[in-house]
């Protein structure tokens, strides 16, 4: 039996103690799933299982009140590990059915690979690869290749929270040192490259705040300083300083909390590599703080707490 | 001189050149893996090949714009007073839309019955449209998620563009739509494209074949009232959305605008920038009251606007043009063409209906009697 | 202002009222020579700045800021400077990584006895923003 | 091109006179600079403008003066956001922007020979307070006219003068409530809508207009309905956060009515007929 006749399986094991489960259904071409709220047994036919199932369902949960079961991939049980340790779910209400994960696909890279073709078909082989249909031809790509940047360095391939696990876990085989690998080869550009990388990137931004609303931990959405106007952080005019203040405003409130889920990234129409800021900042919280989001429950986030003494941090001379 | 083009596709950049004598040409640029509407520079490479991940709607409607500009100044008979100054600039440059879509420039159309057919015409839209020749690029095979077809446009739709081009092989043929883009076939680079023309309408019928039509049989969709107005079906249908605006901003069709001033010291400027229905903001009160506090009813007003509201309005038009970009670059592919056809359906109609009665969640697609 | 003093950068301070304001009250009274080009903003702790305050003010022209609360330990509300001293720290990694020369910001403690500590931070940070520039050149010249 | 009108410019007018309504209410007299528009000015009862503090923004208000009285236009300001709150700094010769006339009125000529039964609460009384004057101003026009309003407490009671001088004229019927009982009322008390139950007027060749907070409004509305009045006999004026003002801009709609443009006046049987978004 497969993974998502299991899951399949277990969603209807658990139904009448939950009223919601969230999952995935096949979206609108053969490329794309989404998200998929079943509220009766029956629906659960049209559930899907696969390496398309990318997004981090977890992000409905703080907003839902009833008890909810979810289908979490190992990331994404980071997520509600950092929701427990801010207090943000209660834990009680969350049914888990953790599913290892040896990868998913970044659809953005499928779509440069075949062109921005429409889609006829995909499917999947044996061979951890997908193959993509379109009306130019077939192209088999490996699931590896495609995959989002997050996954190429995954450390937890298995969920660290669940109630059922589907399947056997797996165990990580990508190197640890090289979860940060990409920060450290970014940095060591030059101010001026920086600047000019961030700059060029921002200015295609165009504030539809995908990026906020998709990420589960920017959990104050309709009142975000982003748009109130008192305070009245940034205007309405679409200067690339606006841009970059509301970027620079959602990796500050990340601090020490993002999960690295890559949502953010996923979602922006205009391709602005905007988990990199988080991403960043994590890496000098496990520098500064040996903290690293999401993995044990009982942690504190960084910024919510201090040391008299703190050992890595030096004052700094002028 | 012949009513029908023909551009090399080897002339394509010299016409750019001569297009930008006399005017800013905005033409799909490649930035990076995505395509943007950019002014037009020997540097940029140009991306025919598919859709521009935005449409060109900000060349005509800018995403901010200044309305005015305040200043404030002593009175000179009393210094303890303050006078304002306004002051309104709308100069534009004559402007080019090169290469979009016959669904983005049919977003033209939508705007133009509100910002320009109407007793109080907006000058800035309006300066900017008639200031703006738009060269349409028919599609020559669909777009993921689109549907243009199904909302009373097509693959080689007319309306909104001065220019339609349809690609052949070695060239484009063109096809002036409007007096205004008559004057493109004097342009040195452009060749009699009378022989061509049969072939560029076997491109385009072909083409029309291929787009999906999620509403077929009816040529415009009908909606049903009763289910519009079930909360229950919003419910269902838009749990998933995260209630961004990344469906509107990239809408051809949208056109929403908020109104803010944006301060200096003692001077300013009031500047009317995009804002999108899906923002919790959008319709806050300042008592704290809000008409459409939750993303169910913000959606469905965004649904109801454009298949229900504006064709109340405006003689049964549709106001999305069926691009499908809000379907492509949602971040959960919340599909507006799936969304329609439920509230089309009337066998649907009666199974959500019976399932309001049982006290139920309603369901999509299930497969349980009624 | 002017163009000589064109010379003149625009740094902003914020500074905790409980120490470093007093601090800087203090080199006042006492008259020690300071450059001219920090601009105070008294704040109530040093825990109340928003690294964001930081990211805003150098985003929007100005081409150094300086942070100064309590020394640590000091802290008038007991732990406000300590959650400052992390955030701060974050941002001070963070700068370089958007293109931010990390040396136009500067968190330091000062109490308010310190008077000629003071002196000596704010010369030494002014020296150092001159020697950096000023943040937007390149566009100042375009204009 | 440039001799069509900028509907987004306002024009400039100085603040005349500031009146402490309430303890957040203020009403403002403003004069247009021009005063060649002062004279042409003109507006109908009902119709609302928005008003500009420049460097913080606009916001709607129904002028509340009626178009009899012409030597200024009159806003009330009730406190509550960020524009309001500017406007509350304004002091008599302070420039502001005004974008007026906006929107439509109340039909008063299909109100002519008929009752007139007003039913306000709180800042309610404005957009009916410009109805009313103008009735006054054509008095023989309209037949009874009887006000019912109604605040939290006696100081929150708007227009406490005219008021006054309401409940001294012979023909009208001016009935004032305030919420609960209050040192030195010895008036009705009770919630508008409880007073209009008791009042119980005929709906007999009546037109009811009635504004004030939503709750009231819903169960005014609920009153009148008992009372046996016609929906098309029960007229109100909507509030929404508006921008434009011209029915563009996307946020004041119901359906596909426009609240700055197809409003703010509706009877209730139109908004029976639109989505319940109020």
């Amino acid at each position: 039996m497969n993974n998502a006749e299991q899951i399949k399986e277990t969603i209807a094991r658990i139904f009448p103690d939950v009223e919601t489960v969230i999952c995935y259904q096949q979206g609108f071409d053969g490329l794309h799933a989404t998200p998929y709220f079943i509220s009766i047994p029956e629906q659960v036919n049209k559930l899907i299982w696969n390496p398309l199932c990318a997004q981090n369902l977890t992000s409905y949960l703080p907003s839902i009140k009833k008890k909810v079961g979810i289908v979490v991939k190992g990331c994404d049980s980071r997520t509600i590990i950092q929701y427990l340790q801010e207090g943000l779910i209660d834990r009680a209400k969350v049914v888990i059915i953790g599913v290892p994960c040896t990868g998913v696909i970044s659809v953005k890279k499928v779509l440069r690979e075949i062109g921005h073709q429409p889609v006829v078909d995909v499917v999947f082989d044996d061979n951890g690869n997908i193959v993509v249909k379109t009306q130019k031809g077939e192209k088999r790509l490996a699931i590896a290749d495609v995959c989002p940047d997050k996954c190429t360095t995954c450390q937890y391939p298995t969920p660290l929270v669940y109630d059922h696990l589907i399947g056997e876990p797996i165990a990580s085989n990508k190197p640890k040192e090289d979860v940060y690998k990409d920060i450290r080869e970014f940095d060591a550009k030059t101010l001026e490259e920086k600047r000019a990388y961030w700059e060029k990137e921002f200015e295609r931004c165009i504030r539809c705040y995908a990026c906020r609303n998709a990420c589960p931990m920017c959990i104050c959405q309709d009142s975000c300083i982003a748009e109130t106007r008192e305070p009245h952080w940034i205007s309405q005019r679409l200067s690339l300083q606006e841009k970059f203040m509301f970027h620079m405003i959602h990796a500050a409130h990340l601090a020490g909390r993002c999960v690295e889920c890559g949502e953010c990234e996923r979602v922006c129409p205009m391709d602005i590599p905007v988990a990199k800021l988080k991403k960043k900042i994590n890496a000098e919280m496990k520098e500064l703080f040996n903290y690293e989001t999401g993995v044990n429950p009982d942690d504190k986030p960084p910024m919510y707490t201090f040391n008299v003494d703190e050992a890595k941090i030096k004052e700094h001379k002028l | 001189m012949s009513d029908t083009g023909y551009l090399p596709k080897e002339k394509i950049k010299d016409f750019l050149k001569e297009l930008a004598k006399d005017a800013v040409v905005y033409a799909p640029c490649l930035e990076g893996d995505i395509v943007l509407f950019r002014p037009f520079s020997e540097e940029r490479t140009l991306c025919l090949d598919r859709p521009a991940n935005t449409p060109p709607k900000s060349v005509i409607y800018p995403q901010s714009e200044t309305l005015f500009a305040f200043q404030y100044k002593k009175a000179p008979e009393d210094h303890q007073k303050m006078s304002v100054e306004l002051k309104a600039d709308i100069g534009v440059p004559n402007m080019v839309i090169f290469g979009a879509r016959p669904c983005d420039a049919k977003g033209f159309r939508i705007y133009d019955r509100v910002f320009i057919e109407t007793n109080t015409p907006d000058p800035y839209y309006r300066k900017r449209r008639e200031n703006t020749l738009i060269v349409t690029l028919s599609c020559a095979a669909p777009s993921p998620g689109c549907f243009c077809v199904a909302v009373g446009g097509g693959p080689a739709h007319k309306e909104g563009s001065d220019v339609m081009m349809t690609e052949l092989e070695g060239g484009y043929v063109i096809e002036p739509v409007t007096e205004k883009g008559r004057a493109i076939l004097g342009k040195h680079v452009i060749e009699d494209g009378k022989p061509y023309l049969k072939d560029a309408q076997h491109v385009q019928a072909k083409a029309h074949d291929e787009v999906r039509n999620p509403f077929a049989p009816d040529e415009l969709p009908k909606i049903s009232q009763s289910l519009f107005n079930f909360d229950g079906f919003w419910e269902q249908v838009v749990g998933k959305c995260v209630s961004c605006g990344a469906c509107t901003y990239l809408c051809p069709t949208c056109y929403c605008f908020n109104i803010t001033d944006e301060q200096g010291i003692g001077s300013g400027e009031r500047v009317r920038s995009w804002d999108a229905c899906m923002f919790f903001h959008f319709t806050l009160e300042a008592s704290g009251h809000n008409p459409r506090p939750t993303k169910f009813q913000r959606f469905k007003n965004r649904v109801g606007h454009k298949f229900i509201y504006y064709p109340e309005k405006y003689e049964g038009v549709i106001a999305c043009c069926g691009c499908g970009r809000c379907i492509r670059y949602c971040p959960v592919n919340v599909d507006i063409s799936e969304i329609v056809n439920y509230l089309k359906d009337t066998h649907q109609e009666l199974h959500w209906a019976s399932s309001r009665k049982e006290g139920t969640q309603p369901t999509v697609g299930s497969t349980k009697d009624e | 202002m002017s163009g000589v003093a064109g010379k003149e950068l625009r740094i902003v301070g914020f500074l905790c009222n409980w120490c470093s304001y007093g601090g800087a009250d203090t080199a006042g009274v006492a008259r020690f020579k300071q450059p001219t080009d920090l601009r105070i903003i008294r704040v109530p702790c040093s825990g109340r700045v928003d690294p964001l305050f930081v990211v805003k003010a150098l985003l929007t022209g100005a081409d150094g800021v300086l942070v100064s609360g309590c020394h640590p330990r000091d802290c008038h509300y007991t732990d406000g400077n300590f959650y400052a001293r992390r955030r701060l720290e974050m941002l001070k990694r963070l700068l370089p990584f958007i293109g931010i020369d990390e040396k136009r910001f500067h968190y330091t403690w000062v109490s308010a006895s310190e008077g000629q500590k003071w002196q000596q931070v704010v010369t030494d940070f002014t020296n150092q923003v001159h020697k950096l520039g000023p943040m937007h050149a390149k566009k100042e010249s375009e204009g | 091109m440039s001799n069509i009108k900028n509907p987004y410019l306002p024009e400039l007018a100085t603040v005349l006179r500031v009146i402490e309504e309430t303890p957040n209410i203020k009403s403002y007299h403003v004069v247009f600079n021009d005063p060649e528009l002062m004279k042409s000015f003109r507006f109908e009862p009902g119709q609302v403008g928005q008003l500009s503090v420049f460097g913080v923004g606009e916001s709607t208000f129904v002028i509340n003066s009626p178009p009899t009285r012409m030597e200024y236009l009159q806003f009330s300001v009730m406190k509550a956001g960020e524009v309001t709150a500017a406007i509350h700094n304004l002091y008599p010769g302070d420039q502001v922007g005004i974008r007026a006339p906006l929107g439509n009125w109340f039909p008063y000529e299909q109100m002519k020979g008929r009752n007139i039964l007003f039913i306000g609460g709180g800042i309610g009384l404005a957009p009916l307070r410009t109805l009313i004057l103008f009735m006054l101003d054509n008095r023989a026009d309209y037949k009874d006219i009887t006000i019912i309003y109604g605040s939290r407490t006696p100081p929150d009671l708007c227009y406490k003068d005219e008021l006054k001088e309401w409940e001294e004229r012979s023909d009208v019927n001016l009935i004032l409530t305030v919420d609960n009982e209050y040192p030195g009322w010895n008036k009705r008390t009770g919630f508008v809508p409880t007073v209009l139950k008791e009042v119980a007027p005929a709906p007999d060749n009546t037109v009811a207009i009635t504004c004030g907070p939503p709750i009231m409004i819903k169960f005014v509305l609920e009153g009148l309905a008992q009372l046996k009045f016609k929906d098309e006999d029960i007229i109100t004026t909507l509030e929404k956060r508006m921008k434009c003002g011209i029915g563009i801009c996307g946020r004041c709609n119901i359906g596909s009515k426009y609240v700055c443009k197809d409003g703010p006046v509706f009877s209730l049987a139109q908004l029976k007929e639109m989505p319940d978004e109020v």
